[in-house]
C-alpha cells in the first residue's frame, strides 16, 4: 500500500500512510488511538476507497470497490466489532462459509457438507469443541472471533487483518490465537496484527510498524526494536500537554466500597475515592471496569457487599437512586448511553434534572436555554447554538455534552468511563482540565480507562483490574505506565526479568 | 436550492397540503366552506382523533399499541351495558370503563416489559383477547336501550339523556365531543412538548438506555404510555356510545387503521419528524376533510381508501427522505 | 349478560326417558353463518335455537367471519362431522353449491336463508326483497303525495340488495315526480356510523328544508346511520324509509320525533323459526318447496304504541309480525306439542 | 435443570400442544379423528397458509408485509374478471393476477428501498392504496357468473370447471388447494433452508451489515423477498376465487391478522427463534385445529378470539422468554 490518502469530513484520517507485508509474516501495526490503523485496513480490505494512492499485490496494482472483490484477493479481515460480521440467526457452519453463499453458482446446500467444511477448518483451528450446528448468537465473543478466523482460511486467504484481536479475550484465549497465528505463518498467510498490548507484539510480530496521525513513522524487524522506542514514536510528546495540577487538597473518604460484587464478572472490589481525589481504575478491555462503573452508579445490581457515601450505606437499585445520591456516570459509549444523539443540545444537557427547570410540571425553556448556553461557554463547546442537534457535533464536542448534562445535578461523586474515547487530543486536554477542575472542587472522581499514559497523567491513584477483580494498587509515584500494564494484563511483577528497572518516564 | 424546497417541503408539505385540499373543494361545492360543516367535520374524525392519541403515546415511547381498535369496542359495550343491563349512575359508567382501559394497558405492559414480547406482537396478541373478551361479554349481541335479553324478558335501563349529551349535545356552537377532543389534544400536547413527564417520555423513545442512565424508570414510563393508551381508547369507545346511542359491537376494530394513518401523517406536520399530539390532530383532520369533501364530490367510496393511502404515503415520503438526508448530512 | 326481570327458568330438564323416543328427537344440527355480527345475526340465531330446541334438538353454530372460503369450509366440516341437518344463512350460490351436492349424498337435509342456491330438493328462504322495497316506496310515494326529491342510501355486491335494487329502478319509471337528488352507501366494518357521516355531509349540501323530502335505505344499518344525522342535525322534515328491522331498530323508530317513517321486514326470530322448520319436514322426509318467500310485514311508525316495546311484543300493534307459522306441519305440532 | 425444561419447552412446547390439542379432541368428538375432517381442516387453512408464507419471506429479511391482504383481494377480483368479464384462458387468467401481485411487491420495495419509508408504514399505505384500487377495479361489486353488469347486459363469461378445480377438485384423495400448499411449504422451506439463496435471505434480515459486507446485494433481496410475498398473496387469492367460484370483494382483508398469526406462532417450533416455512405452517394448523375443535366443542364462536389471541400469547412468550435467556446468558 503506498502513500494512501483518506479524509472524513474535514478530518484527515490518512495522510500518505504506507505499508507493505510480506507471504508468511506477522506484521504488527501499531499506534495510539485514531492514529488510522483501522482506516488503513478498512482500504486495504475494501470497505473504504482511498482518496489517493495504490494497492498492490503480487507485483499488481488492484482496486477494491467493495469488501467482496478484497476477498476475492484473498483479503480477509477480522474486524474489531466482530459482531458486524457474525449473522446471528444462521449456524457457526453458516458463519463460517457466509462468503461463499453470495459467490457460488450452485442453488442447493448441502447441510453434510457444510458442517463437514465446517469442522475440518475448526479442527485445523484447534476449535472443534465449538459445536458447528450451534446458532452463533450463543458464541462467546472468543468464539466469534474464531469463527471469523476460520471464514478466512476456509476462503484460502493470503491475508488475514486482525483489528485488535485479543482486547476482548481471556490470557488463555488469546495464547489459543497466538498458536492459530503462527499455524498460519507457517502455511505462508500473511498476517496484519493491530494491538495496544506491546508484549504479545512483541512475542508474535516479526515486523512492526507505527503509525501516528494517519503517517506510517517507523518500520523495522521486531527483533531489531525495543518497547520504549515504539512506545516513543507513538506517543511523541503527546502527553507533555497534561500538566501538572497544584494546589489540589486531598480531603475526607467519599465514597466506600466493601467488597462489592455482581455475581458476574466482578469479584471483591473494595475501595475508597476521597474528596478532591481522583482515583484511576486501569484495565484492559473486557476487564470488568465498565460493569463497575455501573455498578456503582446503580445501573446493575449489587449481589454482595455495599457502597457507602460519606459513612451511610446506599442501597442503589436504579441510577435514578445513585443520582439522587450524587453518583453520575459518564457512560463508555456516549451515543448508545449517554446522549440523545437526534435531540438538541438544550435537551440533552437538562434531561438528567428536569425538575430543576421547570415550575410545576411545565418546562421552562428559557430557563433551560440559559442553562444549555452556561454549559457551552463553561465547557467551551463548539456549537452554532443550544438547539443544535449532537449529532452535527465533533466526537470531543459531544463527550463533553456527556459530561456537562451532570451540571445540572449537584454530584459529589462523577465516574467516567473511558472518556477519551474517539476524542481528539485537543479536546482530551479539555476534558483533562475539567475533571481537574472538578477535583478542585473537592468532588471526588473515578476514572475508569484502558489507556494507561492518561491514569498516570490524571489520577492520584490507580486501581489495576484484571478479570474483575483488583490485582494492585499503585500510588501516584510508584506508578509506572509498564507496571500498570503488566499487572493489568494478569502479570506479576515478580515474574518479570531484566525489564522490571527499565521504566518509561512520562 | 433543491435541499432548501426539501426542508420547506418538510416543514409546510403537509399544511400546504391541507390548504390545497380546502380550497379545492371550496371552488368545486358551496356547501363545503360552511360553519356547520366543519363542525361536523371535527365532530366526525373526534372518535379517531382520541383513539390516535392513545397511540400516539405508545409511538412517543417507542412502541405500538395495535389494541387500542378492540379496547375501544370493550370500552363500548361496557359503557352500554352499566346503562341498560345494570342502569348504574353516571359516573360510575364514565369511571369503569376507564378502567377497564387502563387494565388492558397494563396486560400490555406485562407482556411488553415483564415477558419481553415485542410490542408489536403483543399488543397484536391482546387485540384477539380484548376482541373476543368483549364480544363474550355481549354474547355477540350489540347493546341498546330495552334490548331483550338471551335469558328471556328485557333489559332494565337505558341511555340516559346525560349520557347522550356527551355524544350528540353542544356547548357554545360547538358539539361536545369536540370541546373534549380540542381539551384532549391540549392535554396531550401540553403534556408531550411542555411538561418534564412528556420529555422523559419522548427520551425514552429515543434511547431508552441513556435515560435509564439518566435516572429514568423506563418500565414505569411505557407502563404509564401503555396505560394512557387504554385509557384513551375507552374515552373514545364511551364516546363512540354516546354518539350512537348504542353499544355496538366491534365498533372499534375500523378504526384502528384510521388512527394510525393519522398519527403517521402527524409525523409530517410542522417538520416534527417523531410522533406529537398536534400531528395527529392534524392527520385525522386532512383524512377526515378528505372523506367529507370527496362525499360532496359523490367521489365513490370504493375509491377513498386509495386517497387514503396515497395522503399516507406522501407524508411518509416527505418525512423519510428528509429524514434520510439529515442523516446523509 | 345478566338475567332479565321477567327471565324464566328454562323448563326443567324432565325428560322422561321411559317414553318411547320420538324418531325426530335429538337431532345435531349446524347452523353455518357468513356474516355474525349485530343484532340481526344474534336475533336469527336466537329463533333457530329456541325452535330447534322445542324439537328436541341442539344447534352448533359455525362462523365464517364473512370469509366465503372459510364458510365452505365450515359447511364440509358439517358434513364430515355428520351432523343430522344444516342450516345455510347467506352466502353464494357458487361457494356452496358443490357442499350442498355433497351434503344431499351424505343424506343430510339442507336449508337455505338468503343465498341464491339452487339445487334440487334444498329449500331456498328468501325475504321478499322486491316487495319489501315496493312497500317502504310506496309508502314513501303516499306520504310525499308523489313528489319527492330522495336521496337513496344502497350498496351493491349483495343478492338481496341488487333485488331491492330492482324493485327501486321499477318503482322510479312509474314515478317520474319522485327524484333521487343524491345517492350513497357502503358497507364498510362500520357502515352505521360512516353513513352518518356521510348523510351528514349530504345535509350540509341540501341545507333547505325541501331540499330532501325523503331518504331511503336499502338496510337497517344504513337507515340507522341516517336516521341518527338526521336527529342530530334537527332536521326532522326528512322522512327515512328502510328495510329490515332488529330490536334495535324498532326503539329508533318509536324514539319520540324519529324520522324514521316506516320499515318492511320479517321478524329475524321468524325466519330462524320458519328455517328450522323447514329442516324438520325433510329430516321427516317430507319434501317441501324449493322457493320459499317469507312475507315481509310493513311496520309504520303511526301504528306503534308510545311506550317502548319489543319486537317480541310488536305482534300486538302489527298483524302478522312474530306470529308466522309458515312450514309447520301435523308432524312438527305434534313433536312441538312433547 | 429449570434452564433444561424451559429449552424444552422453547423446542417441543408448541408440539406438545398441538398434540395435546388433537388428542383432547379425538377423546371429546369421535367426529374430529377421521380422515375427511382432517382434509377438510386442511383445506380449511391452505388459503391461509399460501398468504403467511409470504409473510414469512418477508420477515425473513426483516421487513413486514402489511399488504398482503388487499393484495390477496386485488387478485381475487382481477381473476375472477378475467374469466367473468373478458371471457380469457385459463393460463392468462392464472398469470395476470400473479403479475399484478409482483407488481404490488415492486411498489413496496420502490416505498421501502428507495425512498426508506420503515416497512410496516410502506405496507399499511400499500394495505389502503391497493383496498381501494381493487373496489374501484369492481366498482364496489363482487364479481359472480352471468352478472348484471352497470353498463347494462350480462358479463359474457363465467368461471370455468377447469379453474374451479384449483380450488374445488381432488388428486388422489386430498383436496387440489391442499396439493398446492403443500408444493408451496415444501419450495419454500426447502428454498428457505437449503438453498443458497435462502441464506442469502437469512442473511440480510439476521445482519444486513454483515451480509453486505460479503458480498449480498441487500436491495435485491428485499425486492426479492416483497416481490414473492405479493405473489403468493396473488396465488392465495386464486385459490380463493377457485374455491368459492367468485370474486368476492375484501376477501383478504379478514385473513391478514390471521396469516400474520400463524407465522408468529411457527416461530416457536422447533426452537428456530424466527421466521420459518415449517413453522408457518405448523401455526396455521394449529389455528385451523383449535378452530375446528372448538366448534365441535359447541363453544360460542365470539369467544375463539380469545383463544386465537392465547394461544398466540403462549407462543410468543415462550419464544421470547427464551429468547431473553439467551441473551442474558
Ligand atoms: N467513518 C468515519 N467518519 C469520520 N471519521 C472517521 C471515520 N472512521 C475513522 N474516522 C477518524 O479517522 C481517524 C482514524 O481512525 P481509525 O479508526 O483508523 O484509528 P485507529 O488507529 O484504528 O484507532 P484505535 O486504536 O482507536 O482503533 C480518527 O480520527 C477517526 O475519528
Ligand atoms: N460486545 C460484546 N459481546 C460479548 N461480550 C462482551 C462484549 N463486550 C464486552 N464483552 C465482555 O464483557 C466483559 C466485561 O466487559 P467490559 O466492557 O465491562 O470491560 P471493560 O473493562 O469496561 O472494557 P472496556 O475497556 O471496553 O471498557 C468481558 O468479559 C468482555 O469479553
Ligand atoms: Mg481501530
Ligand atoms: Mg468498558
Amino acid at each position: 500500500m503506498n502513500h494512501i490518502e483518506k479524509t472524513f469530513g474535514k478530518s484527515k484520517a490518512l495522510d500518505k500512510a504506507s505499508f507493505n507485508l510480506r507471504m508468511g509474516e506477522v506484521h504488527a501495526l501499531l499506534g495510539a488511538n485514531g492514529a488510522g490503523k483501522s482506516t488503513l485496513m478498512k482500504i486495504l480490505s475494501g470497505v473504504y476507497e482511498p482518496d489517493a494512492g495504490d494497492i498492490v499485490l503480487h507485483d499488481q496494482a488492484v482496486v477494491f470497490k467493495h469488501p467482496k472483490s478484497a476477498k476475492d484477493h484473498g483479503v480477509f479481515c477480522v474486524y474489531q466489532e466482530v459482531d458486524t460480521a457474525i449473522v446471528p440467526d444462521l449456524s457457526v457452519a453458516e458463519n463460517i462459509l457466509l462468503d461463499t453463499f453470495a459467490a457460488e453458482k450452485s442453488m442447493w446446500v448441502s447441510k453434510k457438507k457444510l458442517h463437514k467444511e465446517a469442522k475440518l477448518v475448526l479442527t485445523q483451528l484447534q476449535a472443534d469443541t465449538i459445536d458447528v450446528e450451534r446458532p452463533a448468537f450463543e458464541l462467546s465473543l472468543a468464539e466469534k472471533q474464531l469463527v471469523l478466523i476460520a471464514r478466512a482460511m476456509i476462503s484460502q486467504a493470503k491475508i488475514i487483518i486482525f483489528d485488535e484481536p485479543t482486547a476482548p479475550l481471556s490470557v488463555f484465549e488469546a495464547d489459543r490465537l497466538f498458536h492459530i497465528i503462527s499455524h498460519l505463518k507457517e502455511q505462508g498467510v500473511g498476517c496484519i496484527y493491530i494491538s495496544h498490548r506491546l508484549p504479545e507484539v512483541f512475542k508474535i510480530s516479526d515486523r512492526i510498524t507505527v503509525m501516528k496521525e494517519g503517517r506510517n513513522i517507523t518500520s523495522g524487524l521486531t527483533k531489531t526494536m525495543s518497547q520504549e522506542q515504539v512506545v516513543e514514536a507513538m506517543l511523541g510528546k503527546v502527553l507533555e500537554q497534561f500538566a501538572e495540577t497544584k494546589g489540589k487538597s486531598i480531603g475526607d473518604c467519599l465514597l466506600e466500597a466493601e467488597r462489592i460484587s455482581d455475581g458476574r464478572k466482578l469479584r471483591d472490589l473494595s475501595f475508597t475515592v476521597s474528596k478532591g481525589e481522583v482515583l484511576g481504575i486501569a484495565g484492559l478491555v473486557g476487564a470488568g471496569k465498565s460493569e463497575l462503573a455501573k455498578a456503582i452508579a446503580g445501573a446493575s445490581p449489587l449481589k454482595n457487599g455495599m457502597l457507602r457515601k460519606s459513612g451511610r450505606k446506599l442501597n442503589n437499585k436504579h441510577p435514578q437512586d445513585a443520582i439522587t445520591s450524587g453518583i453520575v456516570l459518564v457512560p463508555e459509549e456516549r451515543r448508545k448511553e449517554g446522549l440523545f444523539i437526534q435531540e438538541s443540545l438544550r435537551i440533552n444537557t437538562t434531561f438528567p434534572n428536569l425538575k430543576r427547570f421547570s415550575r410545576g410540571s411545565i418546562l421552562q425553556r428559557a430557563k433551560e436555554s440559559a442553562f444549555a448556553s452556561s454549559v457551552i461557554s463553561a465547557l467551551n463547546v463548539k456549537t452554532g447554538s443550544t438547539e443544535t442537534r449532537l449529532h452535527h457535533l465533533s466526537g470531543g464536542n459531544q463527550q463533553k455534552i456527556a459530561i456537562g448534562k451532570w451540571m445540572s445535578v449537584q454530584a459529589e461523586i462523577y465516574l467516567f468511563d473511558e472518556p477519551t474515547k474517539g476524542v481528539d487530543i485537543g479536546a482530551k486536554g479539555e476534558i483533562f482540565s475539567l475533571i481537574h477542575q472538578l477535583a478542585e472542587e473537592g468532588k471526588g472522581i473515578i476514572y475508569f480507562s484502558s489507556e494507561i499514559h492518561e491514569l498516570l497523567a490524571i489520577c492520584d491513584r490507580v486501581l489495576v483490574m484484571y478479570d474483575g477483580a483488583f490485582v494492585k494498587e499503585f500510588s501516584r509515584s510508584q506508578a509506572t505506565q509498564e507496571k500498570v500494564l503488566l499487572y493489568a494484563s494478569g502479570g506479576r511483577e515478580e515474574l518479570i526479568d531484566e525489564r522490571k528497572e527499565h521504566t518509561i518516564s512520562i | 436550492m433543491k435541499e432548501k424546497s426539501i426542508q420547506f417541503l418538510f416543514k409546510y408539505g403537509a399544511i400546504l397540503l391541507l390548504i390545497f385540499i380546502i380550497i379545492y373543494f371550496s371552488i368545486i361545492s358551496p356547501a363545503f366552506l360552511s360553519y356547520g360543516n366543519f363542525t361536523d367535520i371535527l365532530r366526525s374524525i373526534s372518535i379517531v382523533t382520541v383513539l390516535a392519541l392513545g397511540v400516539t403515546f405508545t409511538l412517543v415511547v417507542n412502541g405500538f399499541d395495535l389494541s387500542v381498535g378492540s379496547t375501544m369496542s370493550l370500552s363500548t359495550v361496557i359503557t352500554a351495558s352499566l346503562m341498560v343491563w345494570y342502569d348504574m349512575p353516571l359516573w360510575l359508567v364514565l369511571i369503569l370503563p376507564i378502567a377497564v382501559g387502563a387494565l388492558v394497558g397494563l396486560f400490555n405492559t406485562l407482556l411488553i416489559v415483564v415477558i419481553g414480547i415485542p410490542d408489536l406482537l403483543a399488543t397484536l396478541s391482546t387485540m384477539y383477547i380484548v376482541a373476543g373478551l368483549h364480544r363474550t361479554y355481549t354474547e355477540g349481541y350489540s347493546i341498546y336501550n330495552h334490548m331483550p335479553l338471551t335469558s328471556g324478558g328485557t333489559a332494565i335501563g337505558e341511555l340516559s339523556e346525560a349520557f347522550l349529551w356527551i355524544g350528540q349535545g353542544k356547548v357554545a356552537g360547538l358539539p361536545v365531543p369536540v370541546w373534549l377532543m380540542i381539551g384532549l389534544i391540549a392535554s396531550a400536547y401540553l403534556f408531550l412538548n411542555h411538561t418534564r413527564w412528556g420529555r422523559i417520555f419522548y427520551m425514552t423513545g429515543s434511547n431508552e438506555e441513556a435515560a435509564t442512565l439518566s435516572g429514568v424508570k423506563v418500565r414505569r414510563v411505557k407502563l404509564a404510555a401503555y396505560v394512557v393508551s387504554g385509557i384513551f381508547a375507552s374515552i373514545a369507545g364511551i364516546l363512540f356510545t354516546a354518539r350512537v346511542g348504542s353499544g355496538q359491537i366491534d365498533a372499534g376494530a375500523p378504526l384502528l387503521m384510521e388512527a394510525v394513518a393519522a398519527v403517521f401523517v402527524g409525523y409530517s406536520v410542522l417538520g416534527a419528524g417523531k410522533p406529537n399530539a398536534l400531528g395527529t390532530f392534524f392527520g385525522a383532520a386532512v383524512i377526515g376533510i378528505l372523506l367529507n369533501g370527496l362525499t360532496i364530490l359523490n367521489l365513490p367510496y370504493y375509491a377513498f381508501d386509495i386517497i387514503k393511502g396515497s395522503v399516507l404515503v406522501l407524508a411518509l415520503a416527505v418525512t423519510y427522505v428528509y429524514a434520510k438526508k439529515r442523516t446523509a448530512a | 349478560q345478566p338475567k332479565g326481570e321477567s327471565a324464566s327458568e328454562p323448563a326443567g330438564g324432565k325428560v322422561s326417558a321411559d317414553e318411547k323416543e320420538h324418531p325426530l328427537a335429538n337431532k345435531k344440527i349446524a347452523l353455518i353463518m357468513q356474516i355474525n355480527l349485530g343484532t340481526f345475526s344474534a336475533q336469527y340465531i336466537e329463533g333457530v335455537k329456541e325452535q330447534a330446541e322445542k324439537f328436541g334438538g341442539d344447534v352448533t353454530v359455525f362462523t365464517s367471519e364473512g370469509d366465503l372460503a372459510k364458510m365452505a369450509s365450515n359447511l364440509d366440516a358439517a358434513i364430515n362431522q355428520k351432523f343430522d341437518g344444516i342450516l345455510i344463512d347467506h352466502g353464494t350460490k357458487e361457494a356452496l353449491t358443490a357442499g350442498i351436492e355433497k351434503a344431499e349424498e351424505a343424506n343430510i337435509p339442507v336449508v337455505v336463508f338468503d343465498a341464491d342456491v339452487e339445487v334440487e330438493g334444498v329449500p331456498v328462504l328468501q325475504q321478499g326483497d322486491e316487495q319489501m322495497a315496493e312497500m317502504t316506496l310506496n309508502k314513501l310515494a303516499e306520504d310525499a303525495g308523489g313528489k319527492a326529491n330522495i336521496v337513496k342510501i344502497w350498496v351493491a355486491g349483495f343478492a338481496p340488495m341488487e333485488r331491492r335494487q330492482i324493485a327501486y329502478e321499477q318503482f322510479m319509471q312509474s314515478n317520474p315526480d319522485i327524484k333521487e337528488v343524491a345517492s350513497f352507501g357502503a358497507a364498510t366494518a362500520n357502515t352505521a356510523l360512516d353513513t352518518q357521516s356521510q348523510m351528514e355531509a349530504i345535509l350540509k349540501q341540501f341545507p333547505n328544508e325541501g331540499d330532501i323530502t325523503a331518504v331511503w335505505a336499502a338496510w337497517d344499518e344504513f337507515a340507522k346511520g341516517a336516521v341518527r344525522a338526521l336527529e342530530q342535525a334537527g332536521r326532522t322534515d326528512i322522512k327515512v324509509y328502510g328495510i329490515d328491522m332488529s330490536d334495535e331498530d324498532l326503539q329508533m323508530i318509536q324514539a319520540e320525533n324519529s324520522p324514521w317513517a316506516a320499515t318492511a321486514a320479517v321478524d329475524p326470530k321468524d325466519i330462524g323459526r320458519i328455517q328450522v322448520r323447514y329442516l324438520y319436514q325433510k329430516i321427516n322426509g317430507e319434501s317441501p318447496e324449493d322457493k320459499i318467500i317469507l312475507d315481509p310485514v310493513f311496520v309504520e311508525k303511526s301504528k306503534l304504541p308510545d311506550h317502548s316495546i319489543t319486537t317480541g311484543e310488536l305482534h300486538e300493534y302489527i298483524d302478522g309480525w312474530g306470529v308466522s307459522d309458515q312450514g309447520y306441519t301435523a308432524d312438527l305440532k305434534e313433536l312441538e306439542g312433547k
